[in-house]
């Protein structure tokens, strides 16, 4: 009677872990998408942009505000309408920000993306109001694996983040463009004595960059809806993210957000859920005074 | 323009304003809106030793401020003892700190150390806001008492702005010393090239722990002074966006000058106040004027006064 | 110019997050527009002070002493009560009466001659929704969810102590605001076997919660605090997650009540019908009428002829419910409970005190 | 005569690379002794070890009779190490004078914060010693003209005169100097021969790596020469200059002595 | 091939370069030499568009560069290897060398066969090659950014100092491979030097700058011969 209770439970358990674990990787690819994106423009600039958890909200409301409620497109047009339009924005700020500022000090670099990110929310508000939007039906549902849940929606982030990694490696180990950029992040002067465009350059990365936000943008709708306050946490994990996989490591910013995921998902069992968030945050400081190179990072040279 | 010398003038004007102010105008609403510029300006006056001069991004001065600011309101609402004693545990705080965020300092650079300083802002914050039962969680603390000087309890505004007056003059003064001092040098060395400093036979360790602790004892004092002027604290209050406002105050100001500290703390809690009658669009215009500084005059309003920094050299093309 | 206007002043979050100051200045305007149109207040027009208090204490003290140094007769506002304790100590200096929306049960414990609250407090709200998942429910085993800010604190912590006077079993999992993943939380839920659930959160955490609820196939009554009678709370949920919830709360658009019925026909002619009227839109609207009355009452802008007048209030007819001051100065002394189905939800009864 | 410096079996390696590989020398007091080599065969990483910017992977280090193995770089410098940097490390947005202050700091300038503030007459006293110091310095290597314009404006030559002129404020009893000549024409270095006189004169050894011949040979009592990490050759310049590994390794056949 | 007109140019308020003029013809060697912050490196810079002259033009192939942004510039053919190295530090050697043939568009073969060019010229390279740049010696470094700017076969090459730093052997080597490539490819090669003997020494014109200003220029044998420029620039 009691060993069949006693296995009841460690069968539940057992259920739950691996319910929680699969949580984890989940909100983890979260995270390293957004990882990833931190990273390419840390390889190909070397600032880093605070501004960017504001563009992923960005993203999801010109698509869901703008494309889908206002002009009512079909979310495929209005997914590639929103790409285009963030991308006309990264060419405007690139080319009135980050170029104009290239050699500027890191905390002018931060301070200004900072403010930008500040100028972008309340330019949301003002124009879309403050109110919460939903796109119904977008990315819903849940896809059950035996007792297992996951939401659709984090399969097809799991799904884009593999490709998204596999297309910029490919673009950055392999073009000429890509290689480039990680120049561009070095010296911008001797790469501009190569012939590299140093301004063309940056404008790419800030393209892409700000089109892979809006793309994280867009994937988390389903799970966090349209808010202003969307993107904070996860901008801040993948963070936290890029620099335990290993700065400047694309596969790297994966690997920390899987990390991330897994951990502050069992540390939350443990602990009292809401010191989720500082255990991440203890191993982001743990990790950078154990291993500032990060897992996958390679030693950085002075 | 103007050199050093003419700021000891600047400095006083300022002083005699500051103490007339009260005598032309006491309006509530513009002592209260001065008193929180004096506590910013004791923060950014630390926060300048860091991020002004040793050229490093500290985005967790909240989590310092807000530890001085609970230290002080816990211990006299729940201990009641004075707030004179709960400073010095402050302080004590302050030191703790400090060495414990200098240390990562040592080993981290730019923006991992950046990111290691909002890590630590954003674990005060949390803490401070799920430790219910210590720290009473979201609810804040209330009613904590004024700091008592001679007999006289502060509890007017006009008293608490000529107290706070003063501790920010002393405050000032320090930190005009360190700055003009071989430690104002040493500092600004470390952010032009460290390993340079090693080999001058100073131990750049122990000077960022130096800047780190004075920054956070600083940034503790203020927090401290802050919960008795307030009288009422809450977690919601330390965010990032707070130690964002610390390093604008800095950069805005002037990194490196003590004025720059005083006008970026002024500039910065009494600016969007002033903004107001823009009505929706406040917050949006003083965040585009912020922008506007930190890429046309990334060194600070001051310094573009200031004659030394004619001579610098300008950033190339490309 | 203050002698030919009466200023009331509105403390409303217009900045920084959570928002819903854009409603509560709205339904404000509104009150104070047609108050003019009826020939104003002892002949005066009224004039609406509106101004942001941001999500921090120091914003929030500032623009108070700015709405004081304006000279206003009477604040409305600010909704939460954070903000409330940061400058309760103000108004009382100033001997200027404020009408809060703060539900927290600290306010009503503050000694504040001059502090009125305008909606529930949460003690009620949470009683309300822990009596009913009791005896209506039958629960034996609740798990709470709340949120940890001051508001879901304060509903957990009243709510756990009726449960505990009852003796039902309960446990309480806390989640932060920008918590992006509360699968631990309801896992916990899940382990410890309830049989209902009670969330006490704001509306931003809701489409998390209750989407992951219903993943993780928690499904078993559950009631929850205002935020979900909110329609743009609603807008963002899934009708199969909260298929059946149950929720307290102060104003709901179902309400056949002839008053608010009017209330809501007004203004969607003021606002247009895309407009989701909510209950920030009707507190606020009822506190500045309210304030209007007590002027009129007292017969005078003194601040102090307007507190004694507002505590002489008797069956005001308030758009969230008759508003009648005890002695802490409250106001509404009684909730709906409603149920969610199809994403609407429905009137169930009031509860009184 | 005494040692200043001697240097015992001493190796490093990064990696799998052997950039030093047990060298050993001595350096007499008084004296100026240069390291000469082909490029990479670890002179620099040599200084590297003495200062201590890393730590040797084998051997040991004294310093007269003190073992400076491992050492961190700023207790090195105290002691009486100072030196200058192959790629100039200068602080570049200060002036002359302020880089000799820092300079100077430690040794002239040794109060702690505190002290500093709850002392102001030693504070002013302290910073009267440096700066009558850096005036000194600034007079012997002819700065003057320089002596306020911030770093980050001035050519590649001067930069190094800079350096040298910091690193001698902290009054060494011995200089490393990697490739101070460097970026110098003949004219010039002819001058800063005279200045490296004038500072060895003054009682600091000097310990020199420099890759122009007319400085070396013209100035050291003793030259070690190293190729891939190990000693190839050591004497006076006359036996340097002769020796037919120095000459097929560095010096090339064309070199002939000026 | 190469002229510049009457160019001024400033840093800040700062003037580096007051009205100066140069000139290279098809096929020859100048070189230009002067003392510590004359404004060798200034003149360079200003060429490749790192600066921007207030005044002055100048002309490439009969085709006015001066407002050109530096990357066209090297598009059009002209290499600058600059003082100080400035190597990608995070790349390895190869890498570099493959960077410095980013303006051609190299087939895999042509630039391996370039980059093993190089490594003939510098061996030292070869046996560093998978090493990170910032971790090279002083000199390899050196080396490693004269191979970089050779390797796009450029039409036009400017040195800066590539004799700093390093050993005399290897200097020798250097200025053999810059004569060779003189003749043997026939590009042109204007070379900043300290090392004024040497630079004199394969150079057919050379120009002394002072202060900004043009002091002297001419044919190298004859400027070797002049006492003024031997007691300033020759060391005696
Ligand atoms: N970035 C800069 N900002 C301000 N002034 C500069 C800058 N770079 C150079 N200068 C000034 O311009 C003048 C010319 O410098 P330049 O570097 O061209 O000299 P150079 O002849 O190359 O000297 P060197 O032989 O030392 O390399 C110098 O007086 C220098 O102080
Ligand atoms: N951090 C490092 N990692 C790997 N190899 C290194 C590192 N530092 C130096 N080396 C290698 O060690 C060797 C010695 O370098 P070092 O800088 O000591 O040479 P050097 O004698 O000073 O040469 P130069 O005259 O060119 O300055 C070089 O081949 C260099 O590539
Ligand atoms: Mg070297
Ligand atoms: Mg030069």
């Amino acid at each position: 009677m009691s060993i069949v209770r006693v296995t009841k439970e460690v069968v539940f358990l057992y259920k739950i872990i691996l319910q929680l674990l699969v949580s984890g990787i989940a909100m983890g690819f979260v995270y390293g998408l957004v990882g990833i994106e931190y990273t390419l423009i840390w390889n190909s600039t070397g600032l880093l942009n605070f501004s960017h958890e504001r563009i992923i909200m960005l993203g999801a409301y010109i698509f869901a505000g703008s494309f889908v409620l206002q002009t009512g497109l079909s979310v495929l047009p209005a997914i590639v309408a929103t790409i285009i339009a963030i991308i006309f924005f990264a060419v405007f700020v690139a080319y009135t920000i980050f170029i104009p500022l290239r050699n500027m000090s890191a905390l002018c670099a931060i301070m200004s993306t900072v403010m930008l990110g500040n100028i972008i929310n309340e330019s949301v508000r003002l124009y879309y109001g403050p109110e919460a939007i939903t796109v119904k039906g977008f990315l819903t549902g849940m896809i059950r694996i035996g007792t297992l849940v996951v939401a659709r929606a984090y399969v097809v982030i799991i799904f884009v983040a593999l490709i998204i990694l596999a297309l910029l490696l490919l673009f950055m180990m392999k073009t000429k463009t890509g290689k480039a950029m990680r120049c561009v992040a070095q010296n911008k002067n001797a790469s501009s004595l190569m012939g590299i465009d140093v301004q063309k350059n940056m404008m790419i990365t800030i393209a892409i960059s700000f089109s892979i936000c809006s793309i994280i943008g867009l994937l988390v709708i389903p799970l966090y809806s349209v808010k202003q306050s969307m993107a904070s946490m996860i901008s801040l994990k993948g963070f936290a993210a890029g620099v335990i996989g290993g700065f400047g490591s694309l596969p790297g910013a994966i690997v920390g957000g899987l990390f991330i995921g897994i951990i502050e998902n069992i540390a939350g069992m443990i602990f009292p859920s809401t010191f989720k968030d500082v255990v991440a945050f203890v191993c982001l400081i743990l990790m950078l005074l154990l291993r500032p190179s990060g897992i996958l990072g390679k030693k950085r040279i002075s | 323009m103007f050199s050093r010398k003419h700021t000891r003038k600047i400095y006083a004007v300022l002083i005699i304003a500051a103490l007339a102010f009260p005598l032309i105008s006491n309006n509530t609403y513009y002592i209260t809106m001065l008193c929180l510029a004096f506590i910013y300006m004791i923060v950014a006056f630390g926060l300048n030793f860091i991020t002004g001069m040793t050229g490093q991004v500290n985005l967790g001065t909240a989590g310092i401020f807000c530890i001085g600011a609970y230290t002080s309101a816990l211990l006299t609402t729940k201990t009641f003892i004075s707030p004179w004693l709960a400073l010095l545990v402050v302080i004590l705080f302050g030191f703790v700190i400090g060495i414990a965020l200098g240390y990562p300092s040592l080993r981290l650079k730019g923006v991992y150390l950046s990111l290691t300083t909002i890590a630590f802002g954003e674990i005060v914050r949390q803490l401070v806001n799920n430790m219910t039962d210590f720290t009473g969680g979201a609810h804040g603390v209330r009613a904590i008492p004024p700091y008592c000087l001679f007999g006289f309890e502060l509890n007017t505004k006009l008293r608490l702005y000529y107290f706070l007056l003063a501790v920010t003059i002393m405050f000032g003064l320090i930190a005009y010393r360190i700055i003009y001092s071989k430690w104002g040098r040493v500092f600004t060395a470390i952010r032009d090239n460290i390993d340079a400093v090693d080999t001058c036979g100073i131990s750049s360790s122990k000077v960022k722990i130096i800047a780190f602790t004075l920054a956070a004892v600083f940034a503790a004092i203020a927090g401290g002074l802050y919960a008795h002027y307030s009288g009422y604290i809450n977690p919601s209050t330390f965010t990032l966006n707070l130690s964002v406002s610390f390093v604008v105050m800095v950069m805005v100001g002037g990194s490196g000058t003590v004025l720059g500290s005083v006008l970026g703390a002024v500039l910065v809690s009494i600016l969007p106040e002033m903004l107001r009658f823009l009505g929706n669009y406040y917050q949006i215009v003083f965040y585009i004027l912020v922008f506007i500084c930190t890429i046309l005059i990334p060194n600070g309003i001051v310094n573009v006064f200031l004659e030394r920094q004619k001579t610098k050299a300008l950033p190339e093309k490309n | 110019a203050s002698e030919e206007t009466i200023k009331i002043g509105l403390l409303a979050t217009l900045t920084g997050y959570p928002l819903n100051g854009e409603h509560m200045a709205k339904g404000a305007q509104m009150a104070v527009d047609e108050i003019n149109e009826a020939g104003g207040i002892l002949g005066k027009k009224v004039e609406l002070d509106i101004q942001d208090v941001g999500n921090t204490t120091d914003v929030g003290i500032n623009s108070c002493n700015l709405l004081i140094s304006n000279k206003v007769v009477s604040i409305v506002g600010p909704h939460y009560s954070s903000t409330c304790l940061a400058i309760e100590n103000l108004i009382n200096a100033a001997k200027i009466p404020m009408l809060v929306g703060g539900t927290s049960p600290k306010i009503a414990k503050i000694d504040n001659d001059y502090l009125f609250r305008i909606r529930a407090s949460d003690t009620m709200q949470a009683v309300a929704a822990a009596k009913y998942l009791v005896e209506g429910l039958d629960a034996k085993n609740v798990a709470i969810l709340y949120g940890s800010d001051d508001f879901g604190t304060g509903g957990m912590e009243i709510a756990s102590e009726h449960f505990s006077s009852v003796g039902v079993d309960w446990v309480a999992h806390p989640f932060n605001n920008e918590d992006t993943d509360v699968t631990t939380q309801i896992l916990k839920c899940i382990t410890s076997g309830c049989d209902s659930v009670m969330i006490w959160a704001t509306e931003a955490a809701y489409p998390i919660v209750a989407r992951q609820l219903y993943e993780l196939g928690l499904i078993v009554p559950t009631i929850t605090n205002p935020s979900l009678a909110v329609d743009s709370c609603l807008a963002q949920l899934e009708q199969e997650w909260v298929e059946d919830w149950y929720c307290v709360t102060d104003f709901l658009t179902s309400n056949s009540e002839e008053k608010v019925q009017n209330f809501i026909k007004a203004y969607e002619a003021k606002y247009g019908t895309e407009e989701s009227v909510d209950l920030h839109c009707a507190a606020y609207y009822s506190g500045v009428k309210l304030v209007a009355d007590a002027i009129e009452r007292a017969g005078s802008t003194d601040t102090d002829a307007i507190r004694n007048a507002l505590m002489e209030t008797k069956d005001f007819e308030g758009i969230i419910g008759t508003m009648n001051p005890n002695e802490n100065g409250e106001f509404i002394h009684e909730i709906i409970l409603a149920q969610c189905n199809d994403l609407k939800v429905s009137y169930i009864k009031t509860i009184g005190e | 005569m005494k040692n200043i410096l001697r240097v015992e079996s001493l190796t490093k390696r990064f990696g799998g690379l052997v950039a030093v590989n047990d060298l050993s020398f001595e350096m007499e007091a008084r004296s100026i002794h240069s390291l000469i080599g082909p490029n990479g065969s670890g002179k620099t990483t040599t200084i590297n070890m003495i200062n201590g910017t890393f730590p040797p992977t084998g051997g040991r280090i004294y310093f007269g009779e003190t073992d400076i193995t491992g050492m961190q770089t700023h207790k090195i410098s105290t002691l009486g190490i100072a030196r200058t940097f192959q790629n100039i490390k200068l602080f570049s947005t200060m002036t002359v004078e302020e880089n000799l202050k820092v300079g100077g700091h430690s040794r002239l300038a040794p109060h702690g914060v505190v002290s500093y503030l709850l002392n102001p007459v030693e504070a002013r006293k302290e910073e009267n010693k440096l700066q009558v110091a850096s005036e000194e310095i600034i007079a012997m290597l002819r700065l003057e003209d320089i002596a306020k314009s911030v770093v980050a404006s001035l050519p590649y030559g001067k930069l190094k005169i800079v350096e040298l002129a910091r690193a001698l404020m902290s009054r060494p009893q011995l200089l490393l100097l990697d490739e101070p000549a460097a970026g110098l024409n003949p004219s010039e270095r002819a001058e800063f021969i005279d200045v490296l006189l004038k500072v060895f004169e003054s009682g600091i050894d000097l310990f020199l790596i420099e890759h122009n011949m007319d400085v070396v040979m013209n100035i050291s009592d003793k030259i070690t020469v190293i190729n891939f990490g190990s000693k190839i050759a050591e004497g006076d310049s006359a036996s340097i200059q002769n020796d037919p590994e120095v000459i097929k390794a560095y010096l090339g056949e064309k070199y002939i002595m000026i | 091939m190469l002229k510049v007109n009457n160019i001024s140019t400033y840093y800040g308020k700062v003037q580096a370069l007051h009205n100066v003029s140069f000139e290279i013809k098809d096929e020859e060697i100048v070189s230009i030499i002067g003392a510590n912050g004359a404004g060798k490196s200034t003149l360079m810079r200003s060429i490749m568009g790192l600066v921007q002259p207030k005044e002055g033009e100048i002309v490439f192939k009969d085709e006015e560069i001066t407002n050109l942004k530096t990357n066209k510039i090297v598009e059009r053919g002209i290499v600058y290897v600059p003082e100080g190295r400035e190597v990608f530090p995070a790349l390895s050697v190869e890498d570099n060398l493959e960077m410095g043939a980013f303006s051609k568009k190299y087939s895999q073969r042509i630039l391996s066969n370039k980059i093993e060019e190089m490594y003939d010229i510098f061996p030292r390279l070869k046996e560093r090659k998978k090493q990170l740049a910032g971790t090279l010696s002083g000199g390899e470094q050196q080396m490693l950014a004269i191979a970089r700017g050779l390797m796009s076969s450029p039409e036009l090459i400017m040195f800066d100092e590539p004799s700093l730093g390093l050993a005399p052997v290897i200097v020798d080597d250097m200025f053999e491979v810059i004569v060779s490539i003189n003749r043997q490819q026939h590009i042109p090669i204007v070379l900043v030097e300290q090392n004024a003997f040497e630079a004199l020494r394969i150079s057919s014109r050379c120009y002394v700058l002072e202060n900004g200003e043009v002091r002297m220029h001419g044919l190298s044998d004859e400027l070797m011969k002049s006492p003024e420029v031997k007691s300033a620039y020759l060391g005696g």
